[in-house]
């Protein structure tokens, strides 16, 4: 059998319907059982013409980044796709409008642009939209046409695609949208001479199991449900704020309470609250919220409440980029607040487990006692993908809260310093079990203490509580050596894992003697498994969104050698492709 | 060996039925300077609890930090001492996620009004069913004598060695302009008032505000001291049932020691009822 | 080929002179949507810094995050466009160690009354000589419609699809109960009365709290619309020399579309007033 | 001349005078030539009966630490003293109260706690004071009498230290005592055997210039005011409060302003606001207000506006242990907040150092446009010495903002790439110099820009401009090797600093083969010089305050080789002899 793998931009001006074309092709090309990552890119104010791009990767096989090169690009605004034209592979194909309403003045139209060797096919966009609809608005769905032509895609499911898109609609909409395709289609299949090789011919993926197409935080969302979150506080902020309105509706559904605060200091303090009153609870936020819970974090991990935190990160510092992604709160998400402060921080290294971490969170925060970040970021939190549907948490993940005894509610210590750290937690109301709390230092019955040894003895209990958590997180992702020692090993974490493990295996056929590790806990992070990998590794490879290689400089901590580093901060998904490129100069 | 009247006896009986209220005190000895008005607020607050009748393991005291923070340690209940200035939304949270339980914030001046004043407007529009007390001593006491958000305008504090530059804030005055449902004040010299009113203010469904005017009787020796409460204090008089809040914003202008209730409607939904009534 | 009337001419001339304003004008365009309030309020801005003949580089614009926060880009000033919440802050800041300069502080409903309202207490009992610039659109505008602190009960949003829990918040009635020297409300479709406004608050020796209705015509289709607000607003009338707190506060109870000034105190020592006489 | 290195401690009640005990004899002590360092130990509650501890080291020679075990305690308390007397050396010293007032019952009197070998003095206390006063209020002033006459001190200067102690109070007062200080020397003189050979006959220190007795706070305040501190804003806290209250007295005189906010949110954004108007500002703090400055430290890097924070460190995490000193703020110092963002920290190793720190903070911060947070501790803040007179930094360190020239002004770009980094910067009120700053990410006129290569450059910028603060900082103090490799090296920071030097020198007399590095500058770190020394190191040893080794695991990222760590969190400063201790082991 063939396989695909195909990179799609369409690309045009806000209000052209470059978003919903991408939409469609990616459920279309889901529902034909194929892997999709898809993702879209658009200006940061509210109003305004400026460049959208839906960008989607679809594959016959597994796919674990984006793709960074393009190898379809549909142009529906020559102004903005000239500049598109960098991301395109060489000898790529480009579809453009062949007669748009004005002709374009000098240098404005893309198909000058286009590096020789490009493999480009005029379709007259608007003209043909004008023709389906008598307006230029379904310039979208003809490049869709022309490309479903092209490529031999299945014309008529396709058709059922659209109308399943705009279902909700007018049939008058419906109709326009659909005509469009049709003469977009014909006319390509009429007049278009094809010239690549991309075909679909032959293509029979499996009929798949039902998917989930769905983006990262939808996925949270649907893991807190699942795992049985019960409040929520949050503030709107990019990118996380969808969390927040999708469980709006949602959460009281579910019996579960949500605050919108006045600000994020309110809303980690209300879920550190509803914590203590032993209820799951969650906030989300990006950067500028997330230092602003700062000194919350604390009485958390000191206290022994529990607490979960979604940071999806965006470009930074301050206020930063907030429509671009970067993965550059991992100090503070790791390191950052004041004191000695242990906390759990987990960091879903693909979609997928975006819900794997948010269900562990929950667990481990109410378990555990403590603060746990979980960190996105806006490629996680945005983009598409379209995934089995994930098992329901079992019943030991969704009440975790070790209660005291009966025995233990005699003469009752909340604080008690256990084997394993965790002290047995009354939750308000239970008899017997009345104790104080405080972020200050205490003693084992939660009383003011502080004497040298107290201090001591808390804070060793609160970072004992480490070894523990890390037995329950699920172990790192170490790809198998083909030997006892491979020439490089590749550290990632986060979004950009994904693109590293990729890297690796494009990196073996190619005969690179690669090896990726990748944790989806960071904090405690597992030492032991990293300093075993890397010994096994001549040289080491760390990817990652940030300048300052915050993530690199962590793990030299703790491996205690040097590291390569890839760093980029251009708002965009760590690719593959870059990795690749870097192991070959190494 | 003295023989014991009956009457005397029943006497002693009826003190000791009273002196229940004992069990909702810990078993920690407050650690404040002798001659503090907070301890006679504790004391309002045990006999509150007392004629409600609360299970102290339905009763949730949250606070933040200063001397007022010290609070949740002397009650016999589920206590969380959080951050400065944080009471308000860490007892929201609470409240929201378990509706069974009593809660309580307390706070001090710097607490409620300077750190965490911007929380108050909030949980007053939204309703949110717990009972707030705002212990009043125009100081910081626990850092030690600074100027807070209620110090008179040119005293001299040690953050103000030449006289304090802010005009004070009116607690009552804002409380009523952000909404809140229910808005009392109270005396720490007069426990008996002040235990109707933490009991109106528990029993209120909805947000209750009450401020307690009370002394730091070591970092003021000039402003709010016993002396100067005692001879100013009087008995507000106002009929909360009447609910105006004209007559309420008149008298949180003109009654700066009136103790009492200043305002109270009890027909607004509390949040958790406003939530039943938009989900319904 | 028309030829041009002399009195044609001179209404030309005029016009220009008046067009003068455009100095306090920045190179770059407005991003925001077609139709949005904003625009009449920078236009107010723009004649009020005209008709004071300001110099611009005595002007400094401090602004929070949101639409509103890009204000300071639209301007010929310094401008700072600082955090969610902190023009007040920063504003303060800039202004008590820089007296001799012209410092606004602008900030939307959610920037103003959520996440930075502990703040406005204290620059208003502080007096600080700031004029702050309050865009209410009633709704969060950058983020894409999410209530804010002045959206109405029960209406709808992007963050409470099933409608709001939380009663809005009355900023006029907030500012004077702050003790605000300076208080008063524009309409966004009334540039010559915002103008106004903003000049009395400039020349105002102390903290000038303005709020201006204004309407989201992208994200708030139901309620703060030009049409409902055109249809309602009036002006208040108020006598602002009578320096009736009593009379603002019913005002700003009852008047909820009433533009003008609601009260000034023209005695009260700004910040800087007091520390020269605390100092003396 | 024979060498004094004594450590002394009185050992006392709230309210017995212990403390003001403390003062008068280091004052004498220092106005004898001998250099002193003292710190008080005293309850966290405000009221009670608490164990005070006043502690002072004092020598005729350079002292670097205030010494671990004490030479000489005098116990005005013996139901206090009694857990005091583990830091008594062996063999050293004890005076007590022989007949207090009422007997003590068994095991309650510390001479029955005492080691053997202890050299006990008992002296009535109580009834001497009584004799010379009326009252038991003297007794402090009796075991000064006590103790001056027992070592040989000078009683004539003594009684003129007493008399200038109390100069402002009552005659009746200062006769009161005066007296009992002279009812206990003369008693001592006629009454005790001396059996311990501690003596200052012959003991003649040079009339050594006019010194400084001052705590690290007051020493901030000082350079802070010399340094041209013109704006102070910030919020009561321990142990940083007394910043505020010395600056509210003082800054108006110098024709500056001080705010205090309603928060440290607003205090460090009104610094940020007074930085932007071109005037130089601080804030001081502690950790619980460091934690709630995150999100505008951000903003002071990226809109690149000068802003000073001094953060006291205190014990952690959350509001920790208020009156305790602990290193434990490095994290959040060096790494903490969102987003890539490089600042500027300090940290004085020294008391004498917070003037060099102060200074050279404001300085840096003007110049280089950023954030500094100056590190100190409760230790540092509160702990007394007696300096030199610090010479007033020359005017090149007053006014260190670097303007644009006329030609700049044209077209003015307020965030211009230049090869320093640093833009011209222009204050408001500057005609022609009008620009907009703000916490998105912008091009070099400021203006909001989400591109990639303008985040790159800008970036760039900001990390960049760190390669020449480094230039400007102090270098770190590196003892000499005595070799070409050293069996040890000591690696510290802040407070624990002069232990760890302390600790070197006597280590060298041990025969122990060890050097010792510390650097005043944390952020941007001196890491070539690190790596220098540590090359030439064969173990490492890194002391520091704290649990989790924060300045241990930045260290091992930049030199990538394993180290030793000595960490507590007694509440205790660092002491020279269990660096030595942990040396010896090594
Ligand atoms: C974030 C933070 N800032 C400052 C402090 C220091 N602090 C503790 S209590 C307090 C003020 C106490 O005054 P108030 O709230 O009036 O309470 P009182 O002691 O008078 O009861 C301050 C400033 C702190 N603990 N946390
Ligand atoms: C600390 C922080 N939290 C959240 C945000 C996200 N945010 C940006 S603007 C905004 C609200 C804007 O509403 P408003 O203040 O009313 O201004 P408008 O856009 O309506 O002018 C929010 C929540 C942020 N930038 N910083
Ligand atoms: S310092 Fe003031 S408020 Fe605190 S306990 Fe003492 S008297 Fe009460
Ligand atoms: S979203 Fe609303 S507030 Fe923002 S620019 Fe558009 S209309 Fe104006
Ligand atoms: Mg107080
Ligand atoms: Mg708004």
């Amino acid at each position: 059998m063939k396989d695909i793998d195909l990179v799609i931009e369409i690309c045009g001006s806000a209000g052209e319907g470059t978003i919903s074309a991408g939409e469609i092709l990616s459920r279309f090309m889901s529902g034909q059982g194929f892997e999709i990552m898809s993702f879209d890119s658009y200006p940061a104010e509210i109003r305004g013409f400026g460049k959208c791009v839906a960008h989607t990767r679809l594959s016959s096989n597994c796919i674990y980044s984006p793709g960074k090169l393009v190898d379809v690009l549909i142009s529906l605004n020559d102004g903005h796709s000239i500049s598109q034209l960098s991301t395109l592979k060489k000898g790529g194909i480009l579809v453009y409008d062949s007669a748009p309403l004005k002709p374009h003045g000098e240098d404005k139209s893309v198909l000058g642009w286009a590096e020789p060797g490009t493999v480009t096919y005029g379709v007259p966009l608007t003209m043909l939209a004008n023709r389906a609809a008598g307006n230029s608005r379904g310039r979208n769905m003809v490049a869709l046409g022309a490309v479903v032509a092209l490529f031999h895609m299945d014309g008529q499911s396709f058709t059922q695609s659209i109308q399943a898109r705009y279902a909700k609609k007018k049939q008058v909409i419906i109709d326009a949208n659909v005509n469009s395709f049709l003469e977009g289609f014909n006319w390509t299949k009429k007049h278009i001479e094809k010239t690549d090789s991309i075909s679909f011919d032959g293509v029979i993926m499996p009929a798949g199991r039902e998917k989930l197409i769905i983006n990262g935080n939808q996925l949270v969302v649907r893991a807190a449900l699942d795992a049985n979150l019960k409040f929520y506080a949050g503030y709107p902020i990019t990118p996380a704020t969808k969390i927040m309105e999708i469980l709006s509706k949602e959460l009281p559904k579910n019996g579960g309470t949500l605050l919108q605060t006045e600000d994020e200091i309110a809303a980690i303090g209300a879920v550190i609250g509803a914590g203590f009153g032993g209820v799951r609870a969650m906030t989300a936020t990006s950067g500028p919220g997330f230092a602003l819970m700062t000194e919350f974090t604390g009485l958390s991990v000191m206290a022994e409440v529990p607490a979960v935190i979604i940071n999806s990160q965006r470009g930074g510092p301050s206020t930063g980029i907030p429509t671009k992604t970067e993965q550059s709160d991992f100090n503070a998400a790791v390191l950052g607040g004041t004191g000695d402060c242990p906390r759990i921080v987990l960091a879903p290294i693909d979609t997928f487990s975006c819900y794997q971490a948010t269900v562990l969170g929950l667990y481990l925060a109410e378990k555990y006692q403590t603060l746990v970040v979980i960190l996105l970021d806006f490629f996680l939190s945005n983009s598409i993908r379209n995934i089995d549907i994930p098992v329901k948490p079992s019943q030991v993940f969704l009440d975790s809260n070790i209660a005291p005894t009966k025995a233990e509610l005699e003469n009752y210590q909340r604080y008690k310093v256990t084997p394993n750290g965790i002290s047995p937690r009354a939750i308000p109301g239970t008899p017997g079990g009345i104790f104080f709390s405080t972020g200050l230092e205490h003693d084992e019955f939660g009383k003011p203490d502080y004497s040298d040894k107290g201090h001591l003895k808390m804070t060793q209990k609160r970072f004992d509580k480490h070894s523990f958590v890390l037995e329950e997180a699920p172990a790192p992702q170490i790809s198998d050596f083909t030997g006892d020692m491979a020439d490089i090993g590749v550290i990632s974490w986060g979004s950009s894992a994904g693109a590293a493990q990729e890297a690796v295996m494009l990196a073996r056929k190619d005969g690179i003697d690669a090896v990726s590790f990748s944790s989806m806990i960071l904090s405690p992070f597992p030492e032991k498994a990293l300093v075993a990998f890397a010994d096994k590794c001549k040289k080491i490879l760390v990817p990652e969104l940030n300048y300052s290689g915050q993530f690199a400089n962590f793990a030299v901590h703790i491996i205690k050698r040097p590291v390569e580093r890839l760093n980029y901060i251009t708002g965009r998904p760590m690719a593959s492709e870059d990795i690749l490129e870097k192991m070959r100069q190494m | 060996m003295e023989t014991i009247k009956s009457d005397y006896l029943d006497e002693k009986l009826t003190q000791v039925r009273d002196m229940d209220f004992l069990r909702y005190r810990s078993g920690d000895l407050p650690t404040w300077c002798p001659g503090c008005g907070y301890f006679g607020i504790m004391d309002a607050f045990y006999k509150s609890c007392r004629e409600l009748e609360l299970k102290s393991e339905n009763i949730c005291t949250v606070s933040g930090i200063g001397c007022s923070g010290r609070t949740p340690i002397f009650i016999n209940s589920y206590g969380f001492h959080t951050l400065h200035g944080r009471s308000i939304p860490v007892a929201s949270g609470l409240k929201l996620a378990r509706e069974d339980l009593s809660v309580f914030a307390v706070a001090g001046d710097g607490d409620a009004l300077g750190i965490g004043g911007g929380h108050l407007p909030h949980v007053a529009r939204k309703n949110i069913d717990i009972t707030f007390i705002l212990f009043d001593n125009s100081i910081y006491g626990l850092t030690k004598g600074q100027s807070s958000s209620t110090t008179p305008y040119e005293m001299k504090t040690n953050s103000h060695p030449v006289g304090n530059p802010d005009g004070p804030l009116n607690p009552i005055r804002l409380a009523l302009s952000y909404g809140a449902s229910f808005v009392a004040r109270g005396f720490a010299g007069d426990p008996g008032g002040m235990k109707d009113i933490i009991k109106q203010g528990t029993l209120h469904n909805g947000f209750s505000f009450i401020q307690i005017l009370t002394p730091c009787v070591t970092f003021d020796k000039t402003n709010r001291t016993w002396k100067n409460l005692k001879e100013n204090v009087y008995n507000l008089g106002l009929d909360p049932e009447e609910n105006n809040m004209e007559n309420a914003m008149r008298a949180a202008e003109n009654e700066p020691f009136g103790v009492g209730i200043f305002f109270q409607d009890k027909n607004r939904l509390s949040y958790h009822d406003t939530l039943r009534h938009l989900n319904r």
